[in-house]
């Protein structure tokens, strides 16, 4: 085998190859997102300024902003925002707060018991949403649901979990949470195990005490994760909690449990004007992608990598 | 007041011993080393010694105190990593003050202490910035700075050159030593790198499989390594350790040259199994075909200040330490002399030393020298 | 002097175990009733014994009656690992293109890729139904797994983790001879088990439990899916406990096993992947 | 392009049919009276097409698809756009007159009414019912009260319903008028009884802010302050009732059967009329869905119609009662026991609600494009006057006014 | 053949340079070391070479074909990475075979070579473990193995040894020597160890920001080496390098020891800044008053076979190799002699070697060694 065979048989220039192999390999995934996801996008966009109810025999109306106006107009729109915010103030501690704490405490417990708590957290996890809306619906009854009875077996009054409206979003909240809890523990499992043991060990020999070990080193060091557990809240709160809000309340009761997410929702799509509905989505899909993007650049800024 | 004492100490992992026994006592301001290869058990004594790991039997005792169940923040001891283990979202200011925060001493101090020690590490220009943003040399400074702050007792290092490049790893050994002049603390560290602990030490502990198999001065143990396995790992190039066996007129006799009986051992029984160390530095080569064993010279490695020949003589390898030259050496015959002086020799069965059972005579000496 | 503390002993821990006790049974109690309330006959529905006084399979046989149950979960099951398998290949196709390349406009489609995310259902709902019904899909299983060929998921995942894979080792296969088809294929596939474990039980677990477009596609329970099978016992005319009790934990059940059995690794694969 | 008397080709036309959605009785006497009409029309396929009765955006899509949608249950609501938008035709338009006369005899005149639009029949009633009061015979023995003389009037309601609350652990009065799924039916027969509307008769102006509806507004909230009505969604109002926590229960006679199975040695379930006003009479509306032809192609509707005049044929309404549940639009065949006599005697429960056919008023639709909001948008305001604290007056205002903007 | 010429090259990333145009001609079969600080651009030569970087300017040719566009694998070089780079899923004998398997080998003919690969490198008995199961010395040899395989014409090296520990480094190191030996292979071997460089280099090529500085064997870069960089980068410990000029006698002058003018300088201009170079090696040291320049010691570090002494002179420190003796230096005051015969002049502006222009006078001779 001498070299020049072998430059005789080398492949034309890398350089060309280099240019469309990338596009090569990204063609079936993004063909797929373009037909089924960016072009409807597209299209809504462009929709969002008509009226129209989607039959091909009746004509597209342009409408200017109207159809936004009217949205801004509605008048549970700001209600829902509300809703939307504490929505996601609740569901913090459920995605990240108590998933945080069994993470840093079963972190020290020997291995088995771990692997059994994080085991049966992670079992809402997979559990369908509808199944656990009717599920949760049937326990918290106020008549003959278990929850209640244990509420009234330690001697206080049923709780209308569903159809008190001070009670219900809380409800809401606590089963969109049942079903997190899981998959966020396991995501800050991971990041915990992940950190350094010697950095641990450093802070041990520096005199630190177990909590001060875990306010000063392993919080900051599970900051970046966090982040994106609070994003991934922030942005997707709103739809993990829309099947229950839909099965459980249809965002009652007096409007109580709806959200900007489920609001557009029953005011645009689920009726036959394709214009609100079209609005509604470019709303939603600006809105939030604009938060994405402030906690993308928040989430770079804490990331710290050991070593 | 900070002497260290080790006594019966043991370790095991899930009943897997890998510490054996250590008695060691270490005087106050000692610079010690612990040396050996992989998986002897460094890090687990160092780590006993911190209160990281648990005792499993023995006792650690700290100027005289009982540390066996202290915990580790207590015990006067500051350690520094290998893997420098900063923190790695505090600036270096933050990393090095972490120990004085969390013992509460007052902000002015802290400040004082940090700048203090930052200014002794070089560090002063570095201190806001985050361990990400410095090179590996800044980084173990920045660690031995977090140690400093504490005015440890103690100071205890986990091979904390091992991660930088040789270059680096001169200068930091050099920084260490004049740190320790300077600090006078008690220092045990661990390497397995032979030269950082010879240069470093004040003592050297050379530790094998859980045991330690010699404590003494670095110049002590080079020149009169306990056991075979000191004489092979101390040295570079290593010591030639070549078979040996006491013969029936009582000397020792090399087995690649069993006509070249080399010493009268003493207080050895006939055909006992030796072992005859010899440094390179202690074996003379030339061409006069007169004198010395005949060899080949396989390879020669330049140096620069010194060249190494690496010789076959009936089949056993010899290194020996040339003086820098252009002559060609390889593959040439030539002649090997040993210098009787620095003749080892050790109970192959056993691997300690058989000191002072060497006595060259007079036959002997003419037929090696010869 | 402080004396040290052995990790995980004491009253403290105590406390701990009760606390993640409680959270265990917060996180089972739902499952086990809805199992429990299955096997109750239907005069004792609205029973709250913690164990069904009679033990019936009533529900079961008449769930199984009112709908192909077993067929939709076959066509469940067939969805799932399609749309499992399918949304690996394309992942790992895209991922590979941005990890190991940098080309015009890469950025740029990165974070058109990840903001598909952000994309809500509904927006995609009625114009992907107009697109499946002029290829004359409808009401064909085909429906459910074409716009779940890729996912951005699958994508922004597996480019993390083969972000980090290190470029020497695809250098020494470059060296070695291996093309870009064949890095991927039989280097970095095989060192990415652990991501591609973990992110394949998840979107398992999301295909297998995905409503809202196989709500809007079924036409025929026989050509359906588990999810809708549950929801045709929820009426406006009120539930039917008992058999939905009973279907919801045939469609959870097989997925509930899946995950006692593998549930080391799955637990073990998420730790070891760059889910974090 | 007349239709065609007979079918004598093959045709195939698809129903769309929400009870096809759900699982059960109701789906399975659909599916049965299908394969029954296939049986007695060979030349006929019937698709049975499942949708939600939820949203009719299966029957948008598929209409936007260009897919066949010819036959559909349509809900009341929905009616008004399944005119404008889903080309639903008037039944005056395609069938000959006779046919349309002979099939038309035996029908409750009231019955017919509820599908007419403009003038013209657009559908016939097909599962259908009435709001019924369902009371627990035993709540009201405990509590002291006669089981045999219902509460007539709303006046009545409240006062039994404190009697319940005062003397039994259980809860007075429950209702299905608000709430996520009921839609604005059982209200609109609320606001007539007291002499109102929500929408005028030429369908172009809100009434439901008008003295009349604020008035009976006003009566339920006075329900609610008074601790004997609370806002429940429909699952836990039916539910409660089925387990006998509640005294009575307001709802459409279509939950008949939760009902029945929830007392069955449990307690025992009656029923009475909608309550009054004082003396105003009942004006109790319809809930339900009609059967509306959409095909254009004349073999197509006439196989529709064909199918149309099966489902709603002496037979087709036996088992709809029998086996769904909803009310027969042919009232000779409640005593003929070919039919249903024997039925009714063994099901006294569904005597109210077929007294309420001699004075059932139609289920109004809301027109125009944007009739869903203008239902939740009222709705809200309701649920909000009554529970929400709210000013009854002038919430009702304030959203008739946002509502009215909604309109064509 | 496998003669490797690389001219006018030149690498841009983003715009910053970081190789100035490097011009070198490797004949085949010799054993070349690259050798420079972190940065200097090592490694971004070896991988243009490889074909792993594009080439920003000028060729490289192998065997007299220019290389720039040919794919890597078809340039018959063969690579063995710092980290090994194995591929972690595939056993020993995988790994080594997987060349030979994307090259179509016969399952037979690839089997015999992967056995002959692994019984070279002493393999053959893990050759069904996976790389995590192996030390790092093993990770290495697979590394290589996978590159024998190929039967390369030429083999590339980027620091294979660094990841190793300091006894580990050594074998590997000769092994290596040996390996080039029996295959003849054209190697270019990319290290910052200067011991590394010197030990297995036929030419080393010294490298520094970009640019090479020296091309030569390792004798003549340690004994002339081209410039001040190369001067203090290749020796341990590193040649001392003091502050020099030319007097207004025309005679060279240490700028710490002004009175003691060492050598003329012949066409160096008056005044011109110099830098004196004298290697540890060449400073003897003695207590005896008469003879040389005053100095204190101020740490000794003990290498057992040697030790080195560093020394203050006015303020700028010395090393001086010691030979091996108990004698305690540190703190005292001693005298140090300078062996002229191996004085290096640099220009101190340009850095280059001033060559044959200090010739030692009679009467600074006896200076400098009185
Ligand atoms: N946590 C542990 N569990 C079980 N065995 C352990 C553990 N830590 C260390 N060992 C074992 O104890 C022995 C000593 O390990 P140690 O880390 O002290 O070696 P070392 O001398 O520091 O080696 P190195 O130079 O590689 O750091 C080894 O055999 C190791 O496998
Ligand atoms: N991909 C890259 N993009 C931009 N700059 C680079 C890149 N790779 C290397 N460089 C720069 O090129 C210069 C030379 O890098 P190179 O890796 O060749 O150095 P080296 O001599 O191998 O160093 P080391 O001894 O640390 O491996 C450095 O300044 C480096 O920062
Ligand atoms: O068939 P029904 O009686 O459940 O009526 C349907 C509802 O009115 C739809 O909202
Ligand atoms: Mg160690
Ligand atoms: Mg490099």
């Amino acid at each position: 085998m001498t070299l020049s065979s072998r430059g005789a048989t080398a492949p034309a220039r890398r350089s060309g190859v280099w240019r469309v192999s990338p596009w090569l390999y990204l063609a079936p995934a993004i063909l797929t997102l373009v037909v089924w996801i960016y072009w409807p996008l597209v299209d809504a966009l462009r929709l969002s300024f008509y009226q129209w109810n989607m039959l091909p025999t009746s004509p597209q109306l342009f409408v200017g902003w109207e159809n936004y106006q009217r949205i801004f107009a509605l008048p549970k729109f700001w209600q829902a925002l509300r809703n939307t915010g504490i929505y996601v103030l609740g569901l913090l501690p459920l995605s990240v707060l108590i998933p945080l704490a069994i993470a840093i405490y079963t972190h020290d417990l020997p291995a088995r018991w771990r692997n059994i708590y994080r085991a049966i957290i992670f079992v809402p996890m997979i559990i369908a949403p509808v199944v656990a809306a009717a599920v949760w619906r049937w326990l918290l009854d106020p008549g003959y649901g278990m929850v209640n009875l244990m509420i009234e077996w330690f001697g206080f009054d049923p709780v209308k979990f569903l159809a008190d409206p001070k009670v219900a979003i809380w409800t809401i909240i606590a089963i969109t949470g049942w079903k997190l809890i899981g998959f966020s523990t396991l995501i800050l499992s991971a990041a915990n195990a992940n950190i350094n043991p010697s950095l641990i060990e450093a802070a041990r020999m520096d005199g630190a005490s177990k909590w001060e070990i875990i306010r000063d080193i392993r919080l900051p060091l599970l900051s970046s994760s966090v982040l994106f557990l609070v994003m991934m809240t922030i942005l997707l709160g709103a739809q993990w909690s829309f099947t229950y809000i839909n099965v459980l309340t249809g965002g009652g009761p007096l409007g109580a449990t709806t959200n900007i997410y489920y609001l557009l929702w029953d005011f645009g799509f689920s009726t036959m004007s394709v214009g609100w509905g079209s609005a509604s989505a470019v709303i939603l899909f600006l809105g939030f992608g604009a938060i994405a993007f402030v906690l993308f650049r928040l989430i770079d800024r804490y990331s710290f990598h050991d070593n | 007041m900070a002497e260290l004492v080790l006594s019966h100490l043991k370790k095991s992992y899930d009943g897997k011993q890998v510490l054996h026994g250590v008695d060691v006592t270490l005087p106050d301001g000692h610079f010690v080393v612990i040396v050996g290869p992989s998986g002897c058990g460094k890090s687990t004594l160092l780590r006993m010694i911190a209160g990281l790991e648990d005792v499993t039997e023995g006792t650690i005792s700290i100027g005289g105190i009982v540390m066996n169940d202290i915990d580790p923040a207590d015990r006067g001891c500051a350690m520094v990593f290998q893997n420098y283990a900063l923190y790695p979202h505090m600036t270096v200011r933050q990393n090095i003050a972490y120990p004085l925060r969390i013992a509460k001493v007052a902000q002015a101090e802290r400040d004082r202490r940090v700048e203090e020690a930052a200014a002794i590490l070089n560090l002063t220009e570095y201190l806001d910035r985050r361990p990400a943003q410095l090179s590996g040399g800044q980084r173990q400074r920045v660690a031995m700075g977090r140690a400093i702050v504490r005015e440890p007792e103690v100071f205890l290092f986990d091979e904390p050159l091992s991660n930088l490049d040789a270059l680096l790893r001169v200068q930091m050994r050099i920084e260490i030593k004049r740190l320790h002049k300077r600090l006078k603390a008690t220092s045990i560290f661990v390497t397995h790198d032979q030269v950082e602990a010879m240069t470093l030490a004040d003592t050297l502990i050379v530790m094998n499989g859980g045991r330690v198999e010699q404590i003494g001065s670095p110049a002590e143990v080079y020149r009169k390594p306990a056991s075979v396995f000191v004489a092979g790992f101390m040295g570079a190039p290593a010591m030639n350790l070549i078979d040996a066996s006491v013969d029936v007129d009582g000397l020792v006799a090399l087995d690649i040259a069993p006509h070249l009986p080399v010493a009268e051992a003493q207080g050895v029984a006939k055909g006992t199994p030796l072992v005859l160390g010899m440094r390179p530095e202690a074996i003379t080569l030339s061409f006069d075909s007169s004198r010395g064993l005949p060899a080949t010279v396989d390879l020669v490695e330049e140096l620069g200040g010194s060249r190494v020949a690496y010789c076959t003589v009936n089949g056993r390898e010899l290194a020996v330490v040339l003086p820098p030259s252009d002559e060609r050496y390889e593959g040439r015959e030539v002649y090997l002399q040993f210098d009787r002086r620095a003749w080892h020799l050790f109970d192959r069965t056993t691997g300690t030393r058989l000191d002072n059972l060497v006595q060259p005579r007079a036959s002997t000496r003419r037929l090696a020298e010869a | 002097m402080r004396k040290k503390t052995a990790a995980g002993t004491g009253l403290n821990s105590a406390a701990g175990h009760l606390v993640m006790v409680l959270m265990s049974i917060f996180c089972l109690f739902p499952v086990y009733w809805m199992v429990a309330t299955s096997f109750r006959p239907t005069n004792a529905i609205f029973e709250t014994s913690l164990w069904p006084t009679t033990m019936s399979l009533d529900n079961y046989v008449y769930a199984l009656n009112a709908i192909p149950i077993v067929q939709m979960l076959v066509n469940t099951l067939v969805v799932s690992v399609v749309v499992t398998v399918i949304q690996l290949f394309t992942g790992l196709l895209a991922a590979y293109a941005f990890a190991r390349w940098r080309f015009p406009l890469d950025k740029l489609v990165y974070t058109g890729v990840a903001l598909t995310w952000l994309v809500p259902f509904q927006v995609v709902m009625i114009p992907n139904y107009l697109l499946v019904a002029q290829m004359g899909l409808l009401d064909s299983v085909v429906a459910l797994i074409l716009p779940h060929f890729a996912s951005a998921l699958a994508i922004l995942l597996l480019a993390q983790s083969m972000r980090s894979f290190p470029k020497e080792v695809i250098e020494a296969a470059r060296m070695d001879g291996a093309r870009s088809w064949r890095i991927l294929w039989e280097i970095m596939t095989p060192n990415l088990r652990g991501t591609i474990a973990s992110l394949a039980i998840l979107i398992f677990i999301s295909t297998w439990n995905e409503y809202f477009w196989p709500l809007l596609l079924s036409r025929t329970p026989e050509n359906s899916v588990i999810q809708i099978g549950i929801q045709m016992f929820m009426t406006a005319e009120g539930n039917q406990w008992g058999p939905l009790m009973a279907a919801s934990t045939m469609a959870s059940l097989p997925i509930l096993l899946i995950y006692v059995i593998l549930q080391r690794q799955v637990i073990q694969s998420f730790m070891k992947s760059g889910i974090r | 392009q007349a239709i065609p008397a007979t079918i004598d080709q093959p045709v195939t036309i698809t129903f769309y049919n929400y009870n096809l959605g759900s699982a059960g009785i109701g789906a399975e006497a659909t599916r049965k009276l299908i394969n029954e009409f296939m049986a007695a029309n060979p030349n006929v396929t019937v698709e049975g097409v499942p949708y939600s009765s939820a949203d009719a955006s299966r029957i948008q899509a598929d209409l936007a698809a260009g897919l066949p949608v010819d036959l559909v249950q349509t809900v009341f609501s929905d009616l008004d756009f399944a005119v404008t938008n889903f080309g639903a035709q008037a039944l005056e338009d395609i069938i000959p007159a006779e046919e349309l006369t002979a099939h038309f005899a035996g029908m409750h005149p009231n019955g017919l009414k509820l599908g007419v639009l403009n003038g013209k029949t657009y559908g016939l009633a097909y599962t259908f019912s009435t709001p019924v009061l369902f009371y627990n015979a035993d709540l009201f023995r405990a509590a002291g009260l006669d089981p045999d003389q219902p509460p007539k009037t709303w006046a009545a309601v409240k006062e039994a319903a404190l009697t319940i609350e005062e003397k039994t652990d259980a809860e007075g009065f429950a209702a299905g008028i608000t709430g996520p799924s009921a839609g604005d039916w059982l209200f609109q027969g609320v606001i007539r009884s007291n002499g109102g509307e929500v929408i005028s008769r030429d369908r172009t102006t809100l009434k439901f802010a008008e003295p009349e509806a604020v008035e009976a507004v006003a009566m339920l909230r006075d329900l609610y302050d008074a601790g004997v009505y609370d806002s429940l969604d429909i699952a836990a109002a039916m539910e409660g009732m089925a387990a006998g926590n509640f005294g009575m229960y307001l709802q459409t006679s279509a939950v008949q059967g939760v009902l029945v199975a929830g007392a069955e040695n449990n307690f025992e379930l009656r029923a009475s009329t909608m309550p009054s006003f004082g003396d105003k009479p009942v004006r109790p509306n319809n809930s339900g869905s009609a059967l509306t032809i959409h095909t254009t192609d004349p073999l197509k509707q006439r196989a529709a119609w064909e199918l149309m005049k099966f489902l709603t044929s002496e037979h087709g309404y036996t088992i709809i009662t029998s086996e769904i549940g909803y009310l027969p639009l042919r009232p000779a065949i409640v005593d003929d026991p070919q039919y249903l006599g024997d039925w009714i005697k063994a099901h006294p429960l569904v005597q109210p609600n077929l007294e309420q056919l001699d004075v059932l008023e139609p289920w109004d639709p809301m027109p125009g494009p944007n009739y869903r909001q203008i239902v939740k948008t009222m709705m809200d305001s309701v649920e909000m006057a009554v529970f929400g604290g709210a000013d009854v007056q002038a919430t009702l205002a304030d959203a008739q006014a946002n509502a009215q903007a909604l309109m064509p």
